[in-house]
């Protein structure tokens, strides 16, 4: 058998070693399918590791799709620093259009390009995809057949955060009827 | 980079006036600047400017903001104006303008006529507007271009944090398991094969209820762990007439392969077989 | 500035994030660079944070090339379950193989062979016998003795069948079976 402490050593490895964030239920048909675990169990433990590393280098953090272990915030700029040759810059034309797929998904290139006023270049979307962070998850019905665009959890992961709706601008969905839309825009504007 | 305003216009303006226009009148001779001295802009310094935006969309919105108006009532006239002689100065740099931003220059020009011209009695005139459109893209804009914006401010991996892993020894202890096979996966091959014996000998196939080949591969099996065999060992009565013709079968078959010898003592005593391998006790006589 | 605790947990976060172990020379250059620091204090900060990880899931130690975070050795078997996925789908030419020796068996390699037209790998046979599908029950009475081989009551079991011959593809012969298809094409292409 395993004891607690033995228990917590094993889900720390796992989350050290593994290759991308893990979930709970990853863990508990994983690493601890031979023992007797639950979730409610699995949290505790997990917590008692966030508590462990607060005040260390690393920290363990819950992204979108899982546990992974990072290192501090403010530690960045010096890490940076030594691993230098690995950290990217984003125009503001791909971070418009990964911010316009975040927020209108599923959403076509002819979309975006509409409300961007600009056409979409072939290279940005390429980069996005080899990011993971969208990916087609379908085809529109309209003559063309255009794709339709999702970000993923990768891209959640990336960015730090849980869901879309953690970045405020984004955090509204956009309305669905344009007419409706129109409309509010009208009586709005009255009012003001 | 997020933001193009402070980085580059500003420095373009050197003006501490925030009302002031656009410094670009000065195209076409024409004076529509408040501020002359500020005429000149170095073409480079237009060319970052060109690139610091985005597009079409983000150009307009910056001439609003710096007129401090609201997108809801959109000053077209001065707008397209401005927007104008953007595009006017960046032909006349030879700049290499996009198509988008002409577009939009024909869809400013546009609505801009539609306005000036006398309206038509109508009931809901303000369905009509024709920048409502215009006026709904630019919200949308805005909610993007914010949207990035603050993309751009969270923590990002390899500029303000990184994944921290461990190394492990424990793959070593990893089994791999092994693949899934489906009976239709197998039924596919079993017909690719019958499909190569068909062609190289035209086999009638015909559906058996017991495999006489399976058969003689358990007799065989059950040979390679004892010896010798009771020729009525062979047989299952519980599977009935079907089966112990197909066991009778498979042993013939086996016989007539070389593969088993079958031998009795005397006349009528019990028949034993055994595998061929096994040498054949000398006296007695073997059944062929 | 940056005190002490700071200090650690950069070292610690470095070492975290690095592809490959890290020299003191490394991290003196890289992440400490701007920091006076010299060998003897750097030693005495990995001495302590081998000491902070002593009892946890991950150690601090250093190997030939540097120094990096490993997993506890104990917990090596308990950790492979995180790799034991599945292995990818097996070759047309193994399920060929597989089900020539299903219906033609006891057949030995030749067998395959002649009707297969290819050479059957030794690897193949090696695994439909790891995998307990296929074993040798005999030795054909002809020069070099080859083996017979036979599928298995696990074969039959792992398919949920009960004899070779509720195989599908046993019931129906061959010729009805390409007659079908064609049929079906037709009216697949009649379709569009």
């Amino acid at each position: 058998m395993i004891n607690e402490k033995q228990l917590k050593q094993l889900v720390e490895a796992a989350i050290f070693t593994a290759e991308a964030p893990v979930t709970l239920d990853q863990l508990l048909t994983g690493v601890l399918a031979n023992f007797s675990m639950n979730k409610p169990r699995l949290r505790q433990v997990l917590d008692q590791l966030q508590e462990d590393y607060k005040e260390r280098g690393v920290q363990l953090v819950e992204v979108a799709s899982g546990f992974r272990f990072q290192t501090r915030a403010e530690l960045g700029p010096a890490l940076a620093h030594m691993w230098s040759e690995r950290a990217p810059r984003y125009s503001p034309a791909l971070l418009e259009t990964l911010a316009m797929i975040a927020w209108r998904q599923p959403v076509t290139r002819g979309e975006i390009e509409a409300v961007r006023g600009v056409s979409v270049s072939t290279q940005i979307m390429k980069t996005l995809q080899e990011r993971g962070w969208v990916k087609v998850v379908g085809h529109k019905e309209v003559p063309g057949r255009p794709a339709l665009y999702a970000t993923t959890k990768a891209f959640l992961d990336y960015f730090s955060i849980q869901s879309v709706v953690d970045i405020p601008a984004l955090a509204e969905p956009p309305e669905s009827d344009t007419r409706e839309r129109d409309n509010k825009e009208v009586s709005e504007s009255g009012h003001e | 980079m997020d933001n193009p305003e402070p980085t580059t216009v500003e420095a373009v303006e050197q003006g501490p006036s925030e009302q002031q226009s656009l410094p670009l009148g000065f195209v076409r001779g024409e004076p529509v600047l408040e501020r002359p001295e500020d005429l000149y802009i170095p073409p480079e310094a237009l060319e970052i400017m060109l690139e610091a935006f985005s597009g079409p969309m983000d150009l307009l919105l910056y001439l609003i903001r710096r007129q401090k108006m609201d997108i809801l009532d959109l000053p077209i006239l001065q707008i397209t104006r401005q927007y104008m002689e953007y595009v006017e100065l960046m032909r006349e740099l030879k700049l290499e303008l996009a198509a988008d931003y002409l577009v939009m220059a024909a869809m400013l020009a546009e609505i801009k006529s539609r306005l000036l011209l006398p309206k038509a009695p109508s009931e809901d005139e303000e369905e009509l507007d024709p920048r409502a459109e215009l006026i709904r893209r630019l919200q949308a804009y805005e909610v993007v271009r914010e949207g990035a914006r603050q993309l751009d401010d969270q923590p990002q991996q390899y500029r303000d944090y990184f994944v921290a892993s461990a190394a492990t020894d424990a793959r070593t202890w990893a089994e791999q398991a092994p693949p899934d096979v489906s009976l239709a996966e197998l039924s596919l091959a079993l017909s690719r094969v019958m499909q190569l014996v068909n062609v190289q000998a035209h086999h009638q196939i015909k559906r058996e209820a017991l495999s006489t080949r399976e058969r003689m591969s358990r007799i065989l099996e059950k040979l390679s762990q004892c010896a010798r065999l009771d020729f009525v060992e062979l047989f299952d009565l519980s599977e009935g007439k079907a089966g112990v013709v197909v066991s009778f079968l498979a042993i013939l078959e086996l016989n007539k392969e070389g593969l088993l010898v079958l031998t009795q003592a005397e006349a009528y005593s019990g028949i034993y077989i055994s595998a061929k391998s096994e040498v054949s006790q000398p006296g007695e006589a073997t059944l062929r």
